[in-house]
């Protein structure tokens, strides 16, 4: 059953993007899992489910409602301990003890709920965690924020995703629409992803222009050489920007396949269980 | 204009020939985890098994004096006030709410049965309807600054405890209507001072109110549609106005009935002391939600049993009784119920996480 | 009239102090001072009545008449307020060091409690060697009066006192135990409930006050113990001594907070008048007003007033 | 600009479902809104927005994030009430002073946020408001719920959604799946109606699958005869199961479109307010 | 196997023709909108109007009495005490927690440093130190409790009380140390009662600490990162630690920082009564809370600024000076900031509800 990457080292990766472009041969994963297992009660969320993000690829990831995505997603950005597995950030084994400990080594994650203080502004969201303090003395010695060269910085990458209508950059968040604030979490990881950024549902809450607009940041961080994970439940978009499609089944990975060579039809059907994994359908 | 084919996507034609069924995992149910989740579907045994050591604990260490008839239904005769204005504070805690009042309001209900009889001379009954009506009232206005003002329930009923508080002082004008002459004049004011002994064991009919009380309120709170609203009030107050709650309607009519059971408590209070004390009841609020915490009932709304809250009541008073006839100190006894509320909460979350 | 004086009680809840201000309204309605009245939340609660004195030193008061919930603590403030030209008299509790106010008008605390103490021990006789005995108090802060009636009580019975400082740490086994009653029927019930269950043999019982004793009294009716045992309390309101007369407390220390308030009004006017200051009763560095035993059941030895005396000098 | 309907009683309409089985000429709207304004602050969600349902179909509402739809959908059910217009049910005027006066009046819905209480059991939250009681002198006067009954019909309503992996009834609904909330939601929604039924996003957390599972559904409503309000940011689905598409656009409706004569493109362009309403786009 | 044409839906071609922006609405700006938007911008206006009004009507009643510098440098006095453990009950609000416990820290601590010094004869200055010291102490454990183990604020710091409260009547044994034996044994513990004047105002040092202490906390809280975090965590504490927020650090920090901020007021006491009394204290929880809600920090945390608290000690004290002075009888007083109580906090809510 389990047909994924790591057994095929052998063959040459056909999937678009850059990885190819490198042309690497035995390329090391920059982001691997193995053996993840994570139970709420009695739930197991995550059963031995591995892992692989390749550098520089778009990485989706299918599956059911209650496959397991989101714990995945959880485990590797540290927002949840696993109970058993290892996860391996360029080949070296880390063990994130809080979400703050896996953003400090470079993976960013736009969470399905945003994670963003309602009542903080626009630009303290963004920089939660990450203040720019001023230079000097007051910076120094007295801990001064400085709220305006975060305010800039929030505004530009704001301005990026075309979320030009938000007016003030002071504004609460809790006065911004649903779209919007997805917006705004969408750009904090995408300005401060360094190794990968990582999006669950990026899109779920958003119409059809908004969506657009994250697809095409998305394609956008890729070409500034980050891998990226995209959980979503839109087949078409998966289909349209994805490198490999990772799918998740009854909380483990039940095969990696290519889209180029791989069909919706096909996708769906793996993870709904109407099919089962077959080597053709493979990326390498 | 062109239109495109209508129906399904082609993608889609996939999910009619796989299992039927969506994610699924595997349950383990081993012997522990088996407990721990009927500890975690029950919430009120905690507190129950607590009651329960916290008694053979005593009885072991105090003997036949405390494990006797008497020492245990004293126990339960002590818990009284507390438990009916428990009840009262589980109502209003189960809304996610908090009434720092009720202690006020039971004091208050209490004068006034007390000063409309012997004051202004009217008959015992009236002056009790009179006290109730007092306590529906002030409830109701708790209720109406909560659910209509929409103002946090702390602040409300800590504004309306200070408010009731002083306007008891300044209508009794601190003046103690005696037990002798209560008994004489309106013997009616003490009824639930009245005792009931089978053997060795002695019950008060306020101890009997109280069990009447928390056993109804537990009745309607898990069989009837109200029960079931005030449950989802507290759980989350907007999904349930959407899902066609009358979540003001509920919260308003939870606060009345605090204010009514208040009452009845302030009607015991005279039956307990004998006498109308003005003074008395001070430390209701505290113990009310003493027994709440400690009887599983969360603070944040929706969740824990009225029951829970009796077990909390009488784990407090088994505490205070035991300790006392021990003859501990009572700043030692005071010490020692602070660490049992930290003690009690920390178990239930601890059987919480691992039921999760 | 300019005259202004403050009248500061510990609590303004307690029926004692309630009347020591009715009494002072009067007096001062009657010698045309302007009297304002406050209290602290709590027995003990020495930060409101610190915040009283300040205020009445803003207000240029004349006089304070304060009963200190802690003498000790009370003492810097009251200083303030002196120095301010302003004359302070205790009520009711000297204050520590007692020369800290100009003048003390007060009951002998712990000779009121020494009376029923006396009384007590003369009313059970032989059998005093195997008394049981319950103590009543205040609060677990242990505010001055309660400490002082409670270990005058012991000691006019008998009863090694320890550090006369606290209670509770007397180690005579005829002390079945100390409980907290706030004051009230309440605690009072309760704590005699839970000293009973603990020793059911109890035939002597000391409140701190009237409203505690009619409160173990019901704790002891409820178990049909209500004729074998004695209760005795300190403070003397009329509800107090009517149930002195009823029997349901043997005997209780009367004191007279109209008194005190009276006299305390009436100085300050004449202080106000001629600068005089009041002068300390003959051989006592303060004022006494008097504490009396009522019962209707005299004892030798022991000096008291029956409960037909009492009722016409009950405050209340 | 305004090319809604109601300009236009002498047209015929030209959509599909049971609205033109009926062949009615100037057939009467079942729910009809004029002129509705809310304003939130110093934000106009509604402007002036009209309305309107006929019987039988399946009426889409679609429109960029924050242009006012899910307020539309409020100020109908009566979760939030207008601060101006009128709002017809059946022709007769009607004014919602809460969710549950609009219950009673046969509408129910589907919100975007679910209103379901997480620590109630999903029977519970299926019946919150509408209890059963116990036949005899336990219902009639000790008001006891018949909890049976009401497990039983939740079953079967639950069933009939596919939603089979549901152990037990009783399981409060924080330990359900973000899927499966959604589910039951729809399910209780589906089950209650009885004039008609809304739904604000009810696909959006879903996975294919699911969401196939809603839009059958959602015909199956249709073919017992109640008309159905649907809003969603999904243009296949919309396109798949609508009989006329309400273009929501800065807080009004900018026009009424017939599925079979616009194209996805046009409805996608008219929302974004890159095209104006054209005449021969409109339904009827 | 076929594979679907990648790239955008047809559909959505559309969306790049169209104006680039999104959903955009009018937005009025009348002048009343204008200053409601201003008070909902800035919470702590609210109090600070209430409190001019206040002093204004006072100032009017009772004349130079009460309008002169004199009565209101003591207004600054009186409520030292209170405004310093608000600042504690502050922090610990924004995080959306409550502390039941930090008039018991203050007395304890105060209480320690008197009995270190005069008990153990150590030099005042360390003895001062170590009052600190249990602050944080205590302040850690509530932390630990409230970050690690889970438990509820409430019932954290309401266990917490009566184990301080009794410990520190235990410790204590109830003795007062006498303002002489300090004045002349260790003046440092009375360093915060000595006096500053300026023409009629006088100010002590206490008064001052007071000041310095809620400035300070409002830069902090304002300006570095640390207060921002304290803010993200009481507004939504799941969505911070996702945010990378170390949301048990920020927690435990704040009860740390109570728990010191609890022995300086402790300190302050003494300076305040000359004495160290175990007696004081008892209210200032409820002083501390009250303070918190009428300057319009929300009790469900993440809004508020700690200025507001300022503005609110100071309305109650203006009223108590101003009703004293003017010689209500203590319980009117206590009634009316009952009204106050609900009052501001209606008057609030009518402001977040027009600009919302
Ligand atoms: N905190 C939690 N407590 C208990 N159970 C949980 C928790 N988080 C997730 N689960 C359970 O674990 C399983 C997997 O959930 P997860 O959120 O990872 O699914 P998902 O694939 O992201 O689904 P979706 O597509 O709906 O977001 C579900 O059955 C869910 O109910
Ligand atoms: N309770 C509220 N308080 C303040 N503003 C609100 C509130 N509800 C909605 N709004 C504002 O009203 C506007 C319309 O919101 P609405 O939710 O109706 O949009 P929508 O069309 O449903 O968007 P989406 O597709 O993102 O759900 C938005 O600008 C939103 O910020
Ligand atoms: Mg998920
Ligand atoms: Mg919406």
């Amino acid at each position: 059953m389990d047909l994924s990457v790591d057994r095929h080292p052998d063959h040459r990766r056909r999937g678009g993007g850059p990885v190819d472009q490198k042309g690497g041969c035995v390329m090391e994963p920059i982001l691997k899992a193995r053996g993840l297992v994570k139970r709420y009660g009695r739930v197991t969320a995550l059963d031995e489910c591995d892992f692989d993000l390749y550098p520089g690829e778009i990485l989706a990831v299918i599956g059911d409602n209650g496959a397991g995505k989101s714990s995945l997603i959880k485990a590797l950005s540290g927002a949840v301990r696993p109970d058993e597995g290892q996860i391996f950030l360029d080949g070296t084994e880390v063990h994130f003890g809080s979400p703050l400990e896996a953003r400090e080594a470079g993976i960013e994650t736009v969470y399905q709920n945003l994670a963003l203080s309602p009542a903080l502004s626009i630009a303290d969201n963004m920089f939660l965690g990450r203040e720019i303090r001023r230079p000097g003395f007051m910076g120094q010695y007295l801990r001064m924020l400085d709220h305006k060269a975060m305010g800039r910085i929030a505004r530009e990458k704001l301005n990026d995703l075309g979320l030009l209508t938000i007016q003030n950059i002071d504004q609460p968040v809790e006065t911004l629409s649903g779209g919007q604030r997805q917006g705004v979490a969408v750009a904090r990881a995408a300005a401060f992803g360094s190794r990968v950024v990582i999006m669950d549902e990026p899109t779920a809450a958003l119409g059809v222009k908004e969506s657009r607009k994250v697809l095409e940041l998305i394609q956008d961080v890729r070409s500034r050489g980050l891998p990226i994970v995209l959980i979503s439940h839109n087949m078409p978009h998966v289909f349209e920007v994805a490198d490999r499609i990772h799918v998740h089944r009854l909380g483990k990975r039940l095969c990696v396949i290519d889209p180029k060579l791989a069909s919706m039809n096909d996708a769906v059907a793996l993870m709904t269980g109407a099919k089962q994994p077959e080597a053709s359908l493979m990326a390498a | 204009m062109a239109s495109e084919a209508r129906g399904p996507q082609g993608f889609e034609t996939a999910i009619h020939t796989g299992p039927g069924t969506v994610a699924e995992f595997h349950h383990k149910r081993s012997a522990v985890s088996q407990i721990r989740h009927v500890l975690h579907q029950t919430p009120s045994i905690v507190p129950l098994l607590v009651l329960i050591v916290a008694i053979v604990v005593f009885g072991l260490i105090l003997g036949g004096r405390f494990f006797s008839a008497y020492a245990l239904t004293l126990i339960l005769q002590q818990v009284a006030i507390t438990g009916i204005v428990g009840a009262a504070q589980s109502l209003v805690v189960l809304t996610a709410g908090i009434d720092l009042s009720v202690g006020a309001i039971m004091v208050l209900t209490s004068v006034v049965m007390g000063q409309f009889t012997f004051r202004y001379g009217l008959p015992p009954f009236f002056a009790v309807a009179c006290g109730i009506g007092v306590g529906a009232l002030i409830g109701y206005i708790n209720g109406f600054l909560v659910a209509r003002v929409k103002l946090p329930p702390f602040i409300v009923t800590l504004g309306m405890w200070q408010i009731v508080l002083a306007t008891n002082f300044l209508y009794s004008a601190n003046e103690t209507i005696r037990a002798q002459d209560i008994e004489t004049k309106a013997p009616l004011l003490q009824i639930f001072g009245e005792t009931v002994r089978v053997g060795g064991a002695v019950l008060t009919y306020g101890a009997i109110m109280m069990l009447v009380i928390v056993f109804a309120l537990a009745y309607v709170l898990r069989q009837t549609a109200w029960g079931r609203h005030v449950y989802a009030v507290g759980d989350d107050p907007l999904a349930a106005e959407l899902a066609g709650v009358q979540v003001k309607r509920v919260l308003i009519s939870v606060y009345v009935c605090a204010g009514v059971i208040c009452a009845l408590a302030g009607w015991a209070l005279i039956g307990r002391l004998g006498s109308v004390s003005p003074t008395s009841g001070q430390f209701e609020n505290i113990n009310s939600i003493t027994a709440v915490v400690i009887g599983g009932i969360s603070l944040f709304g929706g969740r824990g049993s009225i029951l829970g809250m009796l077990f909390g009541a009488l784990i407090v008073g088994v505490f205070s009784l035991g300790l006392g006839m021990y003859g501990t100190d009572p700043q030692w006894t005071y010490l020692l119920i602070g660490i049992l509320i930290i003690a009690a909460v920390a178990v239930d979350q601890w059987i919480r996480k691992a039921a999760a | 009239a300019d005259v202004s004086a403050c009248l500061i009680t510990k609590t303004d809840t307690n029926p004692f102090f309630v009347k020591m201000k009715e009494g002072a309204s009067e007096e001062a309605k009657k010698l045309g001072v302007q009297l304002k009245t406050y209290a602290g939340k709590v027995d003990g609660d020495n930060e409101s009545q610190v915040a009283a004195i300040e205020t009445c030193i803003a207000d240029h008061a004349k006089g304070i008449l304060i009963a200190a919930s802690d003498t000790k603590a009370i003492v810097p403030s009251v200083k303030k307020a002196r120095d301010a030209g302003i004359l302070v008299i205790a009520l009711d509790t000297p204050l520590d060091p007692i020369d800290a106010a100009d003048a003390t008008f007060a009951t002998d605390n712990m000779k009121a409690g020494e009376l029923i103490g006396q009384w007590a021990k003369a009313t059970v006789g032989d059998k005093a060697d195997d008394a049981k005995i319950a103590m009543l108090d205040l609060a677990v802060s242990q505010p001055s009066v309660g400490v002082l009636r409670d270990q005058g009580f012991l000691q006019g019975f008998g009863i090694d006192l320890g550090d006369p400082k606290k209670w509770g740490d007397e180690t005579d086994p005829r002390v079945v135990g100390h409980e907290v009653t706030a004051g009230n029927e309440e605690g009072g019930r309760k704590a005699m409930e839970t000293l009973l269950a603990k020793d059911s043999g109890i035939n002597l019982v000391y409140t701190i006050n009237e409203p505690a004793a009619a409160g173990a009294y019901q704790a002891l009716k409820a178990v049909g113990m209500q004729d074998g045992v004695t209760i005795v309390s300190v403070d003397g309101g009329c509800p107090g001594v009517q149930n002195v007369q009823e029997g349901v407390i043997g005997a209780t220390s009367q004191q007279y907070p109209l008194k005190m308030a009276s006299l305390g009004i009436e100085a300050i006017a004449k202080f106000a008048e001629d600068g005089s200051k009041p002068q300390p009763t003959e051989g006592k560095s303060f004022f006494d007003t008097g504490v009396q035993l009522v019962t209707d059941k005299p004892v030798d030895g022991v000096e008291s007033i029956d409960t037909k005396e009492g009722l016409k000098l009950c405050w209340g």
